[in-house]
């Protein structure tokens, strides 16, 4: 460790992590290495990401405070362990942390964080990297190396209470080499075409905070704000609980004046009231109480802050749209294959043929979303580029619910088969705010002669009926992160679906079980898509594993175990006129608005703005839409 | 009267043990617990959210073992009984657990929201007795006539009117459209940078609202209980007598009828004292008021065991306490009760 | 004939004297009887349909595919659009619509796309849209409907629960008593949403919407019935000590036949008095379960649902909002009305004051 | 002048089934000191009349709708109620039927015995409680400054009477109206009151109305008789007049249907059969006439108005001279 | 000498009084304690007493409708001291009970023909058309119109309640009614037609009465034999005639001088008994009437008296007229 010049948070009398930390070090000396400035090789290529377009607009000022709102206070400051995951974990790790390389929201290449340089080396899997020696925690420490070394330490102690964490820093990488204060190597466990990304977009963990880690760190560390290299900080004071939190701009923020990062992080205090009800929120923004507002459901764009509404109208509220081009998120039905009936894949074609998606979009979604084609679109040239999804097409429903016997429709207009069983699945989910959809699907599923009866569940209810495979058919949507290449494994890889899915010949393991608690919730167990999911993991090959996705896609649709929904390919926003975006502001891989923080406050706009709004005077509306990446 | 009274105090014990083995119970049978809900975190699209906030481990399986180190975190690794006594252990050494959700002392989080649902609890009671009490006097005495009826359809329609449902059109019409009360919370965000004065007229102004919607329900119940009753008294025959010692009609009443009618009221107190620290989750919601019954509902819809267990432990030991407290005040106001 | 015993003829009587309560009583019979014939004023199925000589009465038989008119689809036949479409053709066929041709489900969009349209004659959305484009007026009258059936038989269910038990602990009283006074009081403390959310996961999804209601139905009143029990204990016990049950046992009757035959029938008058408050209760708990979205399973048609739309949308639609809230006040106050009216009636107060 | 002069008095209550009138053309006077006997079947208006003195009807049913109540010199049917709350207590004082209501029960006995007494003056608030002590002990209750600390529940039926006894006295009236004040105690209780109203009467000098159905109080007790029967008087006279010399059939009837410790055993009583008219279908003529041994068609068709006999004794019969 | 139908020996009936923390009954309500009587066939017993004294609980346990602490109840040569409900059941037709509150006693939702139907019904007597012809029958025995069966009770006055009491209970052909202050609520010149009619339905049927009552003229009339209650203990029985003329009980005594007497010549000065009946939780020790008599000596406190014969049929219980022997 180094030495501790910044107590902020231990006593002298407490525990002491250090020496469980060197210890583990030295009982993992393959993975933490410890080597000198002379072992790093001579012909490295130095990247510094030069040449990227600025982010932010120069004219950008610093001030003003921004107000939003939660729907929920924070249930901790932790970023990772139990409850880790809230929606103000964005405000502390995405968006205001920094990490050693960004992802250039315009062309996805690495720009300089915390790294000042990094070097790729392909053949070992690995990225030397120059941390930058003016970087600084907020509390003023310097970060160096053994940040880097204790956050591998950190991420894989059981004390965080996060298998997932200890899981992925300790499969995803093999090493970390430390060669002096500013100079540390990163291997990842796998050559895969982002590897560079991988071991770069890691974020520093300050030893000298977390002193006193032990089994007591979730409680322990609750309400305690890390330092953080970002712009920002929760000062003590602003954490009101249960009522608001507020961010603070940190003036002596090492990274000011950096290319990429000082025309961005612009008003001086983040201010996050509580307000649970979801239209509360938006009167509070129709208000003025909060700047800006997500108008992404059609609803908000159209009904409650419609282009004729007096505020935009008057050009006090500004509305824009931003398109985008990132992975999207696999909304759509997952069928459960392991159900009679759902695993006769003429039913699954016929319910996918019987559910009207384009009506969903069209009407419900205004024609603004777009039909999901796949479970792995948005992925650029690893989504299949032809492949469409199934529309909805009641003849060729009722055709193939014919051919798996259903061909007499029943009193109540419901197909039914020869011994009298009806033609009806349970469609459920756990988004009580999309149960529309799931009615107007079911008013169309009935046409075609298919009773899909409704389960709204609370989330976790919903979750826990898919992870033990009790659902017929379940509406959701798995997380995807902005990432170069779909995941299959965990979705379509037999293991995930029944213990010994088959037997050595490749045939139906006749006694195999379904398993449960994994994420393959379609009961998706193919000989040859398991083939096809090791080639890819093994693959480092990008052309390869270009191919392989699109056939695994195809054999995905084919077996139409999942039926695509939709997607968003743009984000939406009201905002207040004070809140201003750099000209032409619009990122193709951006996910929301805010997340650059590249727009900033103009208080005299604001304090115009607000005459305005009292005496009367109008300003010319502005409704925006940024389409240049629409796809 | 004093074993009735002991003796009650005794039976809180065991009627709480019942109650929590059958919620401890419960939680372990619901589907969907703490570890379930931690999974989903991690994997699940979150609605409404951005979505941009990448995971580490996102998508990968988890082993069996990390499993039970999770189960163990959230004391689902011990057999139902076991793990029962050894909350009820803490729980006697005075430690309610942690919240799963908080991760802080179950204790704390209760006692924070303590005095916001005891502040809104009093209000209402005060207020409620305070409207009722003259109200039910003057229905009774003008039984039947138009101020008698008038206020019966009032006080009816305001016992049909659900309070969250009253509260979303309040906060429309007051905050929204006429900008007359805030929208909510319990006090200004910036409360603790006023004078006292201005303090005591920002909750005030914050009050008003959920004020009223806790209020327009609870109003006839007692107006009528009061109303009925001082109508029995006023014609029982100490009434008569009282007046034909030449007592003038308004000291009967006063002195004598009030009194009387006050000891069925005093029986209803007991619940009361729970809608003290209960109030209504709804209402609390609708108005963003962090008070105890939105706790309540949040902890159970968040699968927050520990807290659940605590609101359920001292809702309950409220309502017991709450109990016997009417039935001291039942025994003062009315010297014949003799409880055994 | 029915021979109505003088002094419940009387008590009727006085019923009906109070009028605030009598009218609300007529108001809601009416609303009843018009509720149970619903089908027939609010549809989307046609009351008639005269095709090629033939006369067709939808409403209560089987669904017609779109072929059995000619048309080209096998699903339900869109009537709206046929009776267009028979006015067109000019021809002899014909449809005769309900007042209200909308079902509760369907999502009818004349605007192109799903949203709460405000109230039209035009449209014959007399109360408008919700956010999915279906016919308020449809939904609420479906919703009344399932929303009373549901409160009359919890009333029914809580009832026969609570006045079997707290009979019977008032009658037998001792350790029996003493036994089940302890358990309903530890019963009483366990929180009812809990059960609710518990039983509602654990259902196989695979039964249909009237079972999952039935199932709610159970929870609700699995947690309810015990207000009744302390009522009918203490009146039991009351009843007990009287002469007439005295009287009773002296000429031999048997426990059971004292029970059913001279306590409960003293007892219950009394109990009727609590009916319309106990209604009350049972409509505002599923309707605030629904607004909760605990309550009865989509697409049940409900209040609380509406309502919760309702709120949502205050701004933008707020004829959702009028048209539930409305709906839910004035159901509400009916039966307050009538409660306190019976209440009056059957115990009515002295009113006399000495001065 | 008599010092209570009932004058053609009639009490209606509104019911719902029409207006009832409780008490018609009643007519009394009490001397000073007297003790006056009001003696009926249950229902027969006694207490309505004993109210209405007190102009102590229930509102809004009751009403007096006729006749006069002069006491002293004032009219009582037409005295503003602070008057009349000047009268009641001070000058008239009640005893009611049952002891185990007629006291608050919420309120120490000193406290109620007390009230009235402060109320009028009777003695200053500094006295007020020996005062009280006194009258307790007067009216025979032990231990009277621990009874004034105590609650109407603490005490039994017959003390509960008395401390209504000593409530009522403690203004020293110069009226009582004792309705019933025996009817719910034991006879050896019953007794005891009889006897204390009788000694308190003597040593006040106050007049007393003794309202009863039991004949054998009405002997022991009055001096004067009133007979009422659905809401008549039937017969009035001295007590000696009404039990020696009974002129109406339903007084004879009464006197005939005791039983009397001299009576033979299991012999049969007499009896006035039939019921007592309701008062919504009186009938047009004597009220008696249904259940009368003696009636004739005439009795049916017009009300007997109440006839001197001899002396104060008079009677409500149109045949009582044939009797 | 003829059999006793009934006889009564060392009856007592303790009420628990739940007290303390645990609800333990450690004091009793000694209502009945210790009573011994007998009632000949065709005989009626008066039994009197003041309010509280234990009447009603010494009736209820003969009917067994009270289950009592000890002694033994012998109907008709057969005890009935502990039988079961079912086997209770026959028994019931032999004894029945008349209320003192006519309305309370009727269950005001069943009209009479169901009233007195219900014996008939619960005992499997008779045909539904011979029920209703007994019904009739009962009716015109106790003066009702027949057209009363379809009535309710509350649509008949306190006199005629009361004979619809008597009808059901005379409607098992019993042989012991227990009439229990049957007059008392009674207006005087409808209890004369009750008293009547309970004596007509004893000479026409050989009924035996327990007649319970505080009216001591009444009890004398109806009443072949009286018996005095205080506390729970008879004090003094004899025949009625005796009781009246020569009784020897000081409690006795002052009780029948407490009778008001309706004429208005016999103006007498009596004796007042002084203070209330004690409660039967704590009785005074010693002889429970001390407090109050008169005539109490040293012995009378320390001392329970027993029941002892005077005379031929007169029993007292006191020390102070115990024949000497
Ligand atoms: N508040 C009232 N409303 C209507 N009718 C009444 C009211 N009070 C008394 N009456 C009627 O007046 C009549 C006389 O009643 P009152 O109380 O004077 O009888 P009473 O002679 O005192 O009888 P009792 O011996 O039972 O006390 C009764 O028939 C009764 O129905
Ligand atoms: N069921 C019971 N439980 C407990 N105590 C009882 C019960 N019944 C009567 N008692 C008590 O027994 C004593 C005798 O009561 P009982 O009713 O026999 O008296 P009584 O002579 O009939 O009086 P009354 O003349 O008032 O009817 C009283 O103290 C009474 O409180
Ligand atoms: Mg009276
Ligand atoms: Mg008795």
């Amino acid at each position: 460790g180094k030495p501790d010049d910044n107590a902020a948070v231990t006593t002298g009398a407490e525990a002491d992590v250090s020496a469980e930390v060197e210890a583990f070090y030295a009982a993992n000396p393959e993975f933490f290495g410890f080597k000198t400035l002379a072992d790093v090789p001579v012909d490295l290529n130095w990247e510094a990401g030069e040449g990227l377009p600025e982010i932010g607009s120069p004219e950008a000022r610093k001030g003003g405070t921004q107000y939003g709102a939660l729907q929920d206070f924070p249930r901790t400051l932790r970023t990772v362990g139990p409850d880790s995951n809230g929606g103000f974990r964005t405000f502390l790790l995405d968006e205001v942390g920094m990490s050693l390389t960004h992802l250039h929201p315009g062309t996805r290449e690495l720009y300089p964080g915390l790294a000042e340089a990094w070097a790729l080396d392909p053949e070992n899997r690995t990225v030397y990297i120059k941390l930058d020696p003016q970087a600084t925690f907020s509390d003023g420490a310097a970060i160096t190396a053994d940040d880097y070394l204790f956050m591998f330490w950190f991420y894989r102690s059981p004390y965080i209470m996060a298998p997932w964490y200890n899981n992925f820093y300790s499969t995803t990488y093999s090493n970390i080499t430390r060669y002096d204060d500013h100079l540390i190597s990163i291997t990842t466990a796998e050559l895969k075409p982002d590897f560079a990304e991988k071991a770069t977009n890691l974020r520093p963990v300050p030893q000298h905070h977390y002193k006193a880690m032990g089994e007591n760190f979730t409680e322990r560390y609750q309400w305690q704000f890390e330092p953080t290299p970002g712009a920002y900080i929760v000062r003590e004071d602003d954490i009101r609980k249960g009522r608001s939190i507020a961010l603070t701009r940190n003036d002596n923020w090492w990274a000011k004046d950096k290319k990429h990062w000082r025309y961005r992080f612009n008003p001086d205090r983040i201010q996050l009231n509580i307000i649970r009800d979801s239209a509360k929120m938006f009167e509070a923004f129709k208000r003025g109480d909060i700047d800006q507002f997500g108008l992404n459901l059609a609803e908000y764009w159209y009904e409650k802050l419609p282009d004729s509404d007096p505020d935009v109208q008057a050009g006090y509220i500004h509305k824009s749209v931003f398109f985008n081009q990132r992975p999207r998120p696999n909304f759509g039905l997952w069928v459960n294959t392991a159900q009679p009936l759902l695993d006769n894949p003429d039913i699954r074609k016929g319910v996918a043929h019987a559910t009207h998606w384009d009506l969903v979009i069209e009407k419900f979604f205004r024609g603004d979303n777009d039909r999901l084609n796949t479970a792995s679109d948005g992925f650029g040239d690893f989504s299949h580029p032809t492949l469409r999804a199934r529309a909805f097409d009641i003849d060729k429903a009722q055709q193939y619910f014919a051919a798996a016997g259903f061909n007499q429709r029943g009193a109540d207009g419901i197909l039914a088969n020869a011994d009298g069983q009806r033609l009806a699945f349970t469609l459920s989910t756990g988004y009580e705010s999309l149960r529309d959809v799931l009615t107007i699907l079911r008013q169309e599923a009935a046409k075609a002669g298919l009773d899909l009866r409704l389960e709204i569940l609370d989330g976790t209810v919903g979750w826990k009926k898919v992870q033990e495979k009790q659902h017929d058919i379940h509406f959701s949507a798995f997380g995807v992160p902005l990432e170069m290449y779909p995941r299959f494994w965990e979705h379509y890889h037999s293991v995930n679906a029944y213990d010994d899915a088959f037997l050595e010949d490749g045939s139906i393991n006749p006694e195999r079980q379904l398993k449960t608690q994994t994420n393959n919730i379609e009961a998706l167990a193919l000989f040859e898509m398991d083939e096809l999911i090791e080639r890819y993991r093994r693959s480092n090959d990008r052309a390869e594993m270009v191919a392989l996705s699109h056939r695994m896609i195809e054999l995905h649709h084919d077996h139409a175990s999942f039926i695509p929904g939709f997607y968003q390919g743009y984000f939406r926003v009201g905002h207040w006129r004070w809140i201003r975006y750099p000209e032409g502001f619009s990122y193709k891989h951006a996910g929301s608005a805010g997340e650059l923080y590249v727009h900033w406050i103009d208080t005299d706009l604001k304090e115009e703005t607000l005459a305005a709004r009292r005496s009367g005077q109008t300003f010319d509306p502005a409704i925006t839409v940024h389409n240049q990446w629409a796809e | 009267m004093r074993d009735y009274f002991i003796r009650r105090l005794l039976l809180i014990p065991p009627t709480l043990l019942g109650v929590t083995i059958i919620v401890f119970a419960i939680t372990r049978l619901v589907p969907g617990g703490p570890l379930e809900r931690a999974i989903m975190e991690s994997q699940q699209m979150a609605m409404g959210g951005s979505g941009s906030s990448q995971v580490a481990g996102q998508g990968m399986a988890i082993s069996e073992a990390q499993l039970d180190k999770l189960r163990e975190y959230y004391g689902f690794d011990k057999p139902l009984l076991q793990s029962y006594f050894s909350w009820l252990g803490k729980v006697l050494s005075g430690d309610l657990g942690s919240s799963y959700r908080y991760n802080e002392p179950v204790w704390s989080v209760i006692k924070e929201r303590f005095p916001i649902s005891l502040y809104y609890g009093l209000v209402t009671l005060v207020l409620t007795y305070a409207v009722c009490i003259p109200l039910g006097i003057l229905k009774a005495v003008r039984h039947r006539t138009p101020v008698d009826n008038i206020t019966s359809i009032f006080i009816f329609v305001g016992y049909a009117i659900p309070g969250y449902a009253l509260g979303s059109l309040l906060i429309l019409f007051f905050s929204v459209r006429l900008e007359w009360f805030p929208m909510g919370g319990f006090v200004s965000y910036n409360f603790h940078e006023l004078s006292l004065i201005e303090q005591a007229q920002d909750l005030l102004h914050h009050s008003v609202l959920p004020l009223i919607c806790y209020l327009v329900g609870s109003f006839a119940l007692v107006t009528l209980l009061l109303k009925n009753h001082l109508m029995d008294n006023l014609a029982a025959d100490y009434i008569r007598t009282a007046i034909a010692k030449g007592v003038s009609f308004r000291h009967s009443v006063t002195r004598h009828a009030l009194r009387n009618s006050l000891i069925p009221i005093a029986t209803t107190f007991g619940q009361n004292i729970t809608l003290l620290v209960s109030g209504s989750f709804l209402i609390e919601t609708i108005f963003d008021i962090d008070g105890f019954g939105l706790l309540g509902l949040n902890a159970i819809l968040d699968r927050d065991y520990p807290v659940v267990m605590g609101v359920v432990l001292l809702a309950s030991l409220l309502l017991l306490v709450g109990n016997i407290i009417s039935d001291i005040l039942v025994a003062l106001v009315d010297p014949r009760i003799r409880f055994q | 004939m029915l021979q109505l015993n003088p002094q419940t003829a009387k008590k009727l009587q006085r019923f009906r004297r109070i009028r605030r309560g009598y009218y609300s009583f007529l108001i809601l019979a009416g609303l009843l009887v018009t509720l149970a014939f619903g089908e027939l004023l609010v549809n989307s199925r046609a009351l008639v349909v005269s095709y090629e000589g033939n006369l067709y009465f939808p409403t209560y038989t089987d669904f017609h595919p779109g072929t059995d008119f000619g048309l080209d689809y096998a699903y339900e036949t869109n009537y709206r659009q046929l009776k267009k479409q028979f006015a067109a053709e000019g021809n002899d066929n014909w449809v005769l619509l309900p007042p209200v041709p909308y079902n509760p489900y369907e999502n009818h969009a004349p605007g192109g796309t799903f949203r709460p349209l405000p109230p039209t004659a035009e449209t014959q959305h007399y109360l408008g849209t919700d956010t999915t484009s279906r016919d308020i007026l449809a939904r609420l009258f479906y919703g009344t409907r399932i929303a009373l059936v549901f409160a009359f038989a919890f009333t029914a269910s809580v009832y026969v629960i609570g006045i079997t038990i707290g009979c019977a602990m008032g009658y037998f009283g001792g350790v029996f008593d003493l036994v089940f006074q302890r358990l309903i009081e530890i019963w009483s403390n366990v929180p009812f949403l809990y059960m609710v959310i518990i039983i509602f996961s654990v259902i196989p999804s695979n039964i249909a919407v009237i079972t999952r209601i039935s199932i709610l139905l159970l929870v609700m009143v699995l947690f309810s019935w015990t207000g009744m029990t302390y009522y009918m204990r203490t009146e039991t016990y009351k009843e007990k000590s009287r002469d007439y049950i005295a009287s009773a046992r002296i000429i031999g009757a048997s426990n059971a036949r004292i029970i059913f035959r001279h306590i409960m029938p003293n007892v219950l008058s009394t109990l009727i008095t609590f009916m319309p408050f106990t209604i009350v209760a049972a409509i505002s708990a599923v309707t605030a379960l629904d607004f909760l979205g605990f309550g009865l399973p989509a697409p049940t048609p409900s209040l609380g649902e509406l309502l919760k739309q309702g709120t949502a949308n205050l701004r933008t639609a707020p004829w959702i909002v009028i048209a539930a809230f409305g709906t839910l006040v004035i159901l509400l106050t009916l039966v307050t009305f009538i409660g306190e009216a019976i209440r009056e009636s059957f115990d009515p107060k002295t009113h006399a004051v000495y001065r | 002048m008599a010092l209570l002069e009932v004058a053609q008095l009639a009490t209606e209550f509104a019911t719902d089934e029409g207006v009832v009138r409780a008490v018609d053309d009643v007519s009394f006077d009490v001397e000073a000191g007297a003790t006056v006997g009001i003696v009926g079947e249950s229902g027969c208006g006694k207490s309505v009349t004993a109210l209405s003195i007190m102009r102590l009807l229930p509102q809004p049913a009751g009403r007096i709708a006729g006749g006069s109540i002069r006491f002293q010199d004032h009219d009582l049917t037409t005295l503003s109620l602070p008057e009349m709350g000047q009268i009641r207590g001070r000058k008239i004082g009640m005893v009611f039927q049952e002891p185990m209501t007629a006291l608050n029960p919420v309120h120490t006995i000193g406290r109620q015995l007390t009230e009235g007494m402060l109320l009028h003056k009777a003695c200053g608030p500094r006295d007020v409680l020996r005062a009280a002590a006194n009258l307790l002990d007067r009216v025979g209750i032990p231990s009277p400054d621990i009874r004034l600390g105590e609650y109407p529940h603490q005490l039994s039926g017959g003390m509960r009477q008395r401390v209504v006894i000593a409530m009522a006295l403690s203004c020293r009236p110069d009226l009582l109206i004792a309705d019933e004040p025996t009817t719910a105690l034991d006879v050896t209780i019953q007794a005891q009151i009889l006897e204390l109203i009788k000694d308190l009467q003597a040593e006040m000098g106050m007049a007393v109305v003794m309202i009863t159905h039991d004949l054998g109080v009405i002997a022991e007790t009055c001096d004067q008789v009133v007979v009422m029967y659905a809401g008549k008087v039937a017969e009035c006279g001295s007590v000696f007049d009404i039990f020696d010399r009974p002129a109406h059939p339903y007084t004879r009837g009464l006197l005939d249907s005791i039983p009397r410790l001299d009576t033979i055993p299991k012999s049969r009583l007499g009896v006035i059969e039939g019921m007592v008219p309701g008062l919504l279908d009186l009938p047009a003529g004597c009220r008696f006439e249904n259940r009368c041994p003696f009636v004739v068609p005439a009795c049916g068709e017009q009300a007997p108005s109440l006839a001197q006999i001899e002396g104060q004794h008079s009677v409500a019969c149109s045949r009582w001279q044939q009797l | 000498m003829t059999t006793p139908l009934l006889e009564v020996r060392g009856l007592e009936m303790h009420f628990p009084v739940k007290e303390g923390l645990l609800l333990r009954s450690r004091i009793f309500n000694r209502a009945v304690d210790g009573v011994s009587l007998q009632i000949k066939p065709g005989e009626t017993l008066g039994l009197v007493g003041e309010s509280g004294c234990g009447k009603s609980t010494l009736g209820r346990c003969i009917a067994r409708l009270y289950q009592p602490t000890a002694g033994s109840i012998v109907f008709n040569g057969r005890d009935i001291t502990r039988l079961k409900p079912r086997e209770l059941r026959p028994l019931r037709q032999d004894i029945q009970m008349v209320f003192q509150d006519p309305m309370e006693s009727l269950n005001a939702r069943h009209t009479v023909g169901d009233i007195l139907e219900e014996p008939f019904i619960v005992q499997r007597l008779h045909s539904p058309a011979e029920r209703r012809q007994r019904v009739a029958e009962l009716l015109n025995i106790v003066g009702l119109p027949a057209r009363s069966a379809s009535r309710y009770p509350f649509e008949f006055s306190g006199g005629q309640r009361q004979r619809i009491g008597i009808a059901r209970a005379i409607a098992l052909n019993p042989k012991l009614i227990i009439c229990d202050e049957p007059v008392s609520a009674l207006d005087v010149s409808i209890q004369s037609q009750i008293l009547n009619l309970l004596i007509e339905l004893q000479q026409e049927f050989g009924l035996s009465y327990l007649f319970i009552a505080h009216d001591l003229a009444v009890v004398k009339h109806v009443s072949d034999r009286v018996a005095v209650m205080y506390l729970g203990k008879i004090i003094e029985t004899a025949d009625s005639d005796t009781i009246y003329r020569a009784a020897r009980h000081p409690y006795t005594k002052s009780l029948i001088e407490a009778i008001p007497v309706p004429d208005p010549h016999r103006k007498i000065s009596r004796q007042v008994l002084s203070g209330d009946v004690p409660s039967p939780i704590n009785p005074p020790h010693g002889c429970a009437f001390h407090p109050r008599c008169p005539e109490a000596q040293d012995q009378c406190r320390q001392k329970a008296p027993t029941l002892q014969a005077l005379s031929e049929g007169h029993w007292g219980s006191c020390h102070l007229i115990y024949p000497p022997v």
